[in-house]
């Protein structure tokens, strides 16, 4: 029991970037713009989240700077994919490739190279029920699943944005002749999904760590990729899908520590959390569709 | 090697250093190098010049020979782990360079010298440390990859904590990755759910799992207190400035050859050091504990102790064999 | 002809909006911006041995460039060639380190069809879910890239941990499984021309041949196809085990050509680069070749920018992602213009 | 030609517009004017201008000349949102819904925005437009469950949420069945009653008769004239839209020989897995057009698919010569010798590969030289295709760029030239001209004379009455009649159509 109640707790924690993620990718995908710079835009919310709290010692400063990146790398996607109708897989890759070139850079150039780590005291973690149960967590965590998962999930379904962003993403043409502006639409999905995934990214040094490494993000931002679709673009699904693999995630970290598990080589372990939301997507059954404009630029004539 | 002829070293006294590494130097491991290299260059006896993140698939040996062939250094510094055949190749061809290189294999003639941060001694010191302050008889260490390394200070580590505590459980965590500081740190309360009370942080992430729990851990590479400064009761040092050091005198006296630099990343030539113990961490540490460390440390010194060197891969639940 | 000068324009637009978006970050490291240019772009081609290396850099992209343009070219959205280049390498290594002792031909031969086989065995699943079970392929593909990084370090770790060294790494191949070199005294191996070959055998394929016209009418609509009778799961499968068989190969050659064994960090993502060749190369092979030409010169230009300049070598991805960005972007514009999306203030 | 009383105000005014697509003249200095409580009817050949004419007006293109007064003032109209602002809407050609979504929720798309969506007031607006304008649909259904035309009439509703004066109908009859025309028409009175102004675009004269107060003639971008609608008559409006009058289709006498094709207890599932065909049976004899009639939605399109090879039975047999083919796939089913044209011709070519690509893609096994294509030989087959079957395009065009009166004969060409021993069309006019229909229907009929068993769907009931030799009728997915086509009685076809019994 108590090894459960860690596990849901650890589970909850290690969750808590990929549902940002997740979110984030799933407001840029229902627009009809799958967003590859996902990676990039973690990595660049990390990395100036922790850069900006650094520099003027306010958490909450890192946060906003965060969400700043975010939102800009949320806009050059728009200016890519939106406004100039580019390849979304290499506008995406692209922008990955530079967010990652230019966070390492700028860190080195403010940070230097030398040993050891730059440092801010990080959000501690919120324990009303005192420490270590479930309920020890960062404020970030909490704010993702009781307050953002049913925001997004709100504000998708019953907002006239929402219904918007949905429009542009299945029918552009549909939406655009009932009047909806389909760019602008786009922007505001990619925008704020930049600035989910920023934040995701800012989890890990404003709360989680307290400082700024390189490969901070590790590939998380494509597994966000591959849960949306697993989530089939719902947002609750997406956080279900989140739950799963950080569950098996945490799981196989626990089991590889224990003696009965020594027998088996630790990189099948590791691949656990891959190889479970395979399998969890072959019984889940067939894929619905997906967005209707997905990877197709809106072009009126 | 004939150091008057490089251009660089004409005019003075300094020689030109060139570091190739295959990380950034963010990366502790080549960081530990670089800033040896640049303490030498502040120093004023070498003109340093770098390039890093340089990879493992496949450019090393370019880079290599672009750097032998258009900076002419008198000395490259480098990790050739995962690289190894492709910098002996690039360094066979440069015989009038001295290549000296992070490597598991052995020193190659005429100019080929290896070193490897050998720091199981503080490693097995910290071990000592870990077992006589843990009360719960389960202490964690978490690793970037099983590599020889890797496994030689987690091993020794290990030994030190047994000697002091022959009852002790040990957790090993590898990652499988040398940066994802999220990951060390979940391995790290994984194993504290697992009831480990002390903790070796091989990679960075580690210390922020027991700071935020309140308890104790170990640095890496660097004195790492002020990750921790209530958690971290020393760390497990490595200095490459012995190594630099001698190399750079070797090549400026033109006596350089190719040999195997092992000692001076060890305790006894200074290059391998148990930074000093935090006395300001929770509950503090025992006198007794630390004067059976210290005279430990002085057997090492003095060569009354040897550490057992053993680079077999740990394994993830290390329990006391009766 | 006009359609060239266009094309000229295009390129030169490219070049100076990539300069001028990069300039910023150049002059912040305190360099001067031309030189670094100058670097990235031409030194490596300046000399005998930075065009050698340059063709080296791009032998990886050429395999997985090409299987990634194949498999969109059909519809099937194979992310996978990542980990199928590795499973490749798994194989090669496998293979080189037994085949002491026979002739260097067919030493190769079996090397490289291990290779292949084994990455198109690890794209089988996914092609088989996706055209059974209508399950997504870009899931199963992307996850799987993780999980064929694990095989290979569970066996560096394990069983083919190099018994002198205990580096994780494999036993070298027989000297027999290696790629002869092009040319004498340089790193360019067959690898390099296979690729190519592969790569024209391919777009000979699909432009004249009955196969090539049906994996062109399923990508391009798979109802349509169906229609006409084509059996659209047989060709995606194929697709999907062709694309995977080519990406093994290329890490068979990565093993065969550079490497000599098994190891962790043989490929920087080239399966992921290979999505940028093969989209930024319009899915055609010709335009797979140029850009992984191209992308092996950034390559080798940026570490040499960062090595002669002393720019922080991140620099050279800044680089690498703006002439990506711009040229996408450029293309676009100058297919389509710019103002299509303008709607009402 | 005198024009009815001119004191009716005009709404919307089109004053000399011209578009130009490249060296292309869509539209020449186009004179058109709107009036409130008319039904204005606009006519033309395909590809003269008319579409192009409505998009400009609904800011969907913007005019490289001229002017558009909206109540007299000069208005610049650049997006949809613009014109509903100005009080049009537009009901396209192709339907422009989101089709995930509920009928609600596509009315809401787009309407002043407050933070919420309310659904009620969309709700409302459906109950409205019932009891106002005898529109009825379900405001909870998603479209994409919805029949064609009821997704039609979603888009009507659609624009008079807007509150639109002007409702713009391009070729809204196309894809109607002749109870929901009149059931279109009938909306459309109503709406002009209530004072709004109504374009409408069809190809079928009788129609533009029937519902317009007065009609526009273009050709070839430029106006021929507008013409008050009881001064006017089918001779005249076909004499301005092609230089020449219309001829009617005219059936040939055939002998019908054996049987071609035998349909037996056919079960099949549709595309919401409910069971869509149940039982039917029936024989088609060799030079013989069966007709398959019934409103949209009774079992014909699952029909058409099973006979494609698109879908499989569940259960019955489909038989060519004896031989039992159920359950073949598409390319057995052509070797059978099915030949297929398709209801959806873009889900029946690969729009962008080339028209000799798609001319061969059916049968590639007879262009190949070993594995390569035989590029002479589809060359050469695609430029007799093209002469033959008088197909407007280059042999590289890609299909995508052909009008739909030329794609229809793309597949016609396909198809025909191997001679089918059964041919199965679904819609072989819809959306075609006056031309291009009479070309296409002369093209069935000499199959049925060369002695191919034909099975004809078509929700135009004139084309199955002057087609057809004999009529099964389709209702909820069972064949309920049966009836030979000569002397029919429309009405009673209508009935059974309508309710599965003539009664
Ligand atoms: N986007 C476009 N680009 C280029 N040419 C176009 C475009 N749209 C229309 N055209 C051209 O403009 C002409 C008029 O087309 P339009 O669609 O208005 O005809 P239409 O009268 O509506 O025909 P139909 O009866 O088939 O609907 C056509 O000849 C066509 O070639
Ligand atoms: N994007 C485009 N580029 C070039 N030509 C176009 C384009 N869109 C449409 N056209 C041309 O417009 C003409 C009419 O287009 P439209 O969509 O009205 O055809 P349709 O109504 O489907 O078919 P038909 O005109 O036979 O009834 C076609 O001849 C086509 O060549
Ligand atoms: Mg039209
Ligand atoms: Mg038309």
């Amino acid at each position: 029991m108590t090894f459960l109640l860690e596990l849901l707790g650890a589970t909850l924690r290690n969750a808590t970037p990929l549902v940002y993620g997740t979110i984030g990718e799933t407001y840029s995908e229902r627009a009809g713009v799958l967003n590859l710079g996902i990676e990039g835009t973690m990595y660049a919310g990390a990395f100036f989240g922790f850069a900006a709290a650094a520099i003027t010692g306010s958490r909450t400063a890192g946060l906003l700077a965060a969400i700043a990146v975010g939102l800009a790398a949320g806009a050059l996607m728009g200016l890519l994919t939106v406004t100039i109708g580019t390849n979304q897989h290499v506008a995406g890759i692209g922008t990955t490739l530079g967010l990652i070139g230019i966070s390492e850079y700028v860190n080195r150039l403010w940070f230097g190279s030398g040993q050891g780590l730059s440092r801010i005291e990080p959000y501690p973690p919120w324990e009303p029920l005192g420490p270590n149960n479930v309920f020890s967590q960062y404020g970030l965590t909490y704010v993702a699943f009781f307050l953002l998962a049913p925001l997004a999930w709100w504000v998708l379904a019953r907002t006239h944005f929402g219904l918007n962003l949905r429009a542009v993403g299945e029918n552009p043409e549909a939406a655009d002749s009932a009047g909806v502006n389909v760019a602008r639409t786009r922007y505001a999905a990619l925008m704020i999904g930049g600035a989910l995934m920023a934040v995701g990214g800012a989890f890990f040094t404003l709360a989680a760590l307290g400082s700024f490494t390189l490969d901070i993000i590790a590939g998380r931002g494509w597994v966000c990729i591959a849960l949306v679709i697993f989530g089939r673009w719902r947002v609750w699904r997406g956080v279900a899908a989140a739950l799963l693999f950080a569950a098996v995630y945490a799981l196989q970290l626990r089991l590889r520590i224990l003696e009965e598990f020594q027998a088996i080589p630790f990189e099948l372990l590791l691949a656990l959390p891959y190889l479970v939301v395979i399998a969890a997507l072959v019984i889940s059954g067939r894929n619905v569709a997906y967005p209707g404009a997905y990877l197709k630029p809106y072009r009126r004539e | 090697v004939d150091v008057t002829n490089t251009t660089e070293a004409a005019g003075d006294d300094t020689i030109s250093v060139f570091g190739a590494y295959a990380t950034q130097i963010e990366e502790p491991w080549d960081g530990v190098i670089h800033s040896a290299l640049e303490a030498e260059q502040t120093a004023g006896r070498i003109t340093y010049e770098f390039t890093d993140d340089i990879g493992y698939a496949g450019d090393m040996e370019r880079v290599l020979t672009e750097v032998a062939q258009e900076n002419q250094p008198d000395i490259i510094f480098g990790d050739a782990f995962g690289n190894e055949e492709a910098v002996r190749r690039v360094a066979a061809q440069f015989p009038e360079i001295a290549f000296v290189f992070g490597s598991g294999g052995g020193p190659a003639d005429p100019n080929f010298s290896v070193f490897d941060n050998w720091i199981h001694e503080p490693a097995y010191l910290a071990g000592m440390l870990a077992g006589g302050l843990s009360e719960s008889g389960v202490i964690g260490v978490v690793g970037g990859y099983p590599v020889p390394e890797v496994n030689r200070i987690t091993n020794a580590f290990v030994a030190g904590a047994q000697e002091v505590n022959p009852e002790v459980e040990v957790k090993v965590t590898f990652l499988n990755s040398w940066f994802d500081p999220a990951a060390a740190k979940e391995a790290a309360l994984a194993q504290i759910a697992e009831g480990a009370d002390v903790l070796y942080a091989e990679r960075f992430g580690v210390i922020e799992a027991a700071a935020e729990n309140g308890l104790l851990a170990f640095g890496n590479m660097s004195d790492q207190k002020e990750l921790g400064p209530e958690s971290v009761v020393s760390s497990v040092v490595w200095d490459m400035a012995p190594t630099v050091k001698y190399v750079i005198d070797q090549v400026m006296a033109g006596s350089y050859t190719a040999q195997d630099l092992k000692d001076f990343s060890m305790m006894g030539k200074g290059g391998a050091s148990l930074a000093e113990v935090n006395a300001d961490v929770a509950n503090g540490v025992p006198q007794e504990l630390i004067d059976q460390v210290t005279a430990k440390e002085e057997a090492i010194r003095t060569g009354n102790f040897r550490v057992p060197i053993n680079e077999a891969q740990p394994a993830g639940a290390i329990v006391p064999t009766e | 002809m006009s359609i060239w000068r266009r094309r000229l324009w295009l390129a030169a637009g490219v070049l100076i909006l990539t300069f001028l978006v990069t300039v910023p970050f150049l002059l912040m490291a305190g360099v001067n911006p031309f030189a670094a240019y100058a670097r990235f772009l031409f030194v490596p081609l300046t000399s005998r041995f930075g065009l050698l290396e340059v063709g080296v850099a791009s032998i990886p992209l050429l395999f997985t460039g090409a299987a990634v343009a194949l498999a969109f070219r059909a519809g099937y959205w194979n992310i996978g060639a990542e980990g199928q280049l590795l499973l490749g390498a798994i194989a090669a290594a496998g293979i080189g380190a037994r085949v002491d002792g026979l002739a260097s031909p067919l030493a190769l031969t079996l090397v490289l069809a291990g290779g292949a086989l084994a990455g198109a065995v690890w794209a089988l699943v996914p092609a088989l879910l996706r055209v059974r079970y209508d399950i997504d392929e870009v899931v199963t593909t992307l996850l799987l890239n993780p999980v064929a990084l694990l095989v290979v370090e569970g066996l560096l770790n394990g069983p083919w941990r190099d018994p002198v060294t205990r580096f994780p790494e494999s036993p070298r191949i027989a000297a027999s499984a290696e790629m002869p070199v092009l040319i004498p005294g340089s790193r360019l191996h067959l690898g390099f021309l296979i690729g190519l070959v592969i790569i024209a055998g391919l777009g000979f394929v699909i432009s004249r041949t009955r196969a090539g016209l049906e994996l062109k009418a399923v990508g391009l609509s798979p109802v349509a196809a169906r229609f006409a009778g084509i059996n659209v799961a047989r060709t995606l499968v194929a697709a999907a085990l062709i694309s995977g068989a080519i990406a093994g190969l290329g890490g068979a050659g990565e093993v065969a050509g550079i490497q000599y064994r098994l190891t962790g960090g043989l490929s920087a993502g080239f399966g992921y680069t290979g999505i940028v060749v093969a989209t930024l190369g319009a899915l055609r092979m010709g335009g797979v070749a140029l850009v992984a030409l191209l992308l092996g010169d950034l390559t080798v230009g940026a570490s040499s920018a960062s090595r002669a300049l002393g720019i922080p070598s991140q620099a050279g991805d800044i680089v690498a992602a703006a002439v990506l960005l711009v040229t996408v972007a450029m293309v676009a514009i100058n297919r389509y213009g710019l103002r299509q999306n303008r709607t009402a203030p | 030609m005198s024009e009815p009383d001119g004191a009716t105000s005009v709404l919307v005014e089109l004053r000399a517009v011209t578009k130009r697509y490249g060296s292309l003249i869509a539209n020449n200095g186009v004179d058109l004017s709107l009036r409130a409580g008319e039904v204005h009817g606009i006519l033309g050949e395909n590809g003269a201008g008319k579409t192009t004419l409505m998009r400009i007006l609904y800011g969907l293109t913007r005019p490289d000349q001229g002017q558009v007064l909206v109540d007299g003032e000069s208005v610049t109209i650049r997006s949809p949102r613009d014109a509903i602002g100005a009080g049009i809407g537009m009901v396209a050609q192709h339907f422009s819904l989101v089709t995930p979504m509920t009928v609600a929720e596509n009315l809401t798309l787009g309407r002043p925005q407050g933070l919420l969506i309310d659904l009620e007031a969309a709700r409302a607006k459906v109950d409205e437009a019932a009891d106002r304008f005898g529109i009825r649909v379900r405001a909870d259904a998603r479209v994409a469950d919805l029949s064609v035309g009821e997704q039609q009439r979603v888009e009507i509703l659609k624009a008079l949420a807007g509150d639109c004066r002007v409702l713009i109908l391009d070729e809204p009859t196309a894809v109607l069945v002749p109870q929901e025309v009149s059931g279109l028409f009938a909306t459309l009175r109503r709406l002009t009653a209530a004072g709004l102004a109504v374009a409408f675009i069809s190809h079928k004269l009788s129609e533009v008769l029937d519902v317009t107060q007065r009609v526009t003639v273009l050709r070839r971008g430029k106006v021929v004239g507008t013409v008050a609608t009881a001064d006017t008559d089918e001779r005249q409006l076909a004499t301005m839209m092609v230089g020449r009058p219309a001829a009617p289709a005219e059936s040939a006498a055939r002998s019908p020989g054996d049987t071609a094709l035998r349909v037996t207890a056919l079960d099949a599932l549709g595309r919401q897995g409910l069971a869509a065909l149940k039982g039917v049976s029936f024989s088609v004899a060799k030079g013989e057009i069966l007709g398959i009639a019934g409103v949209s939605g009774n079992g014909q399109s699952e029909l058409a698919e099973v006979l494609s090879g698109m879908r499989l039975p569940t259960a019955g047999s489909i038989e060519i010569d004896g031989r039992n083919i159920a359950g073949f796939n598409p390319r057995r089913m052509m070797a059978a010798g099915i030949g297929r044209i398709a209801e959806d011709r873009y889900a029946a070519v690969v729009p962008d590969l080339s028209v000799a690509y798609n001319l061969v893609l059916e049968h590639l096994d007879e262009f190949r030289r070993g594995a390569l294509l035989d590029e002479t030989r589809i060359r050469a087959n695609a430029d007799e295709m093209i002469s033959r079957f008088g197909i407007v395009s280059g042999p590289d065009d890609p299909v995508r760029k052909l009008s739909g009166g030329n794609l229809q004969k793309v597949l016609l060409a396909r198809v025909l030239s191997r001679n089918p021993k059964v041919l199965m069309v679904s819609q072989p006019t819809r959306g075609l001209d006056v031309g291009a229909t009479e070309y296409v229907r002369g093209e069935i009929v000499a199959q049925a004379q060369r002695g191919a068993g034909i099975v004809l769907i078509s929700e135009d009931l004139d084309e199955l009455l002057a087609l057809s030799d004999r009529l099964v009728v389709f209702y909820e997915g069972r064949v309920v009649g049966e009836l030979a086509a000569a002397g029919a009685d429309p009405e009673q076809l209508g009935l059974l159509m309508a309710r599965g019994s003539a009664a």
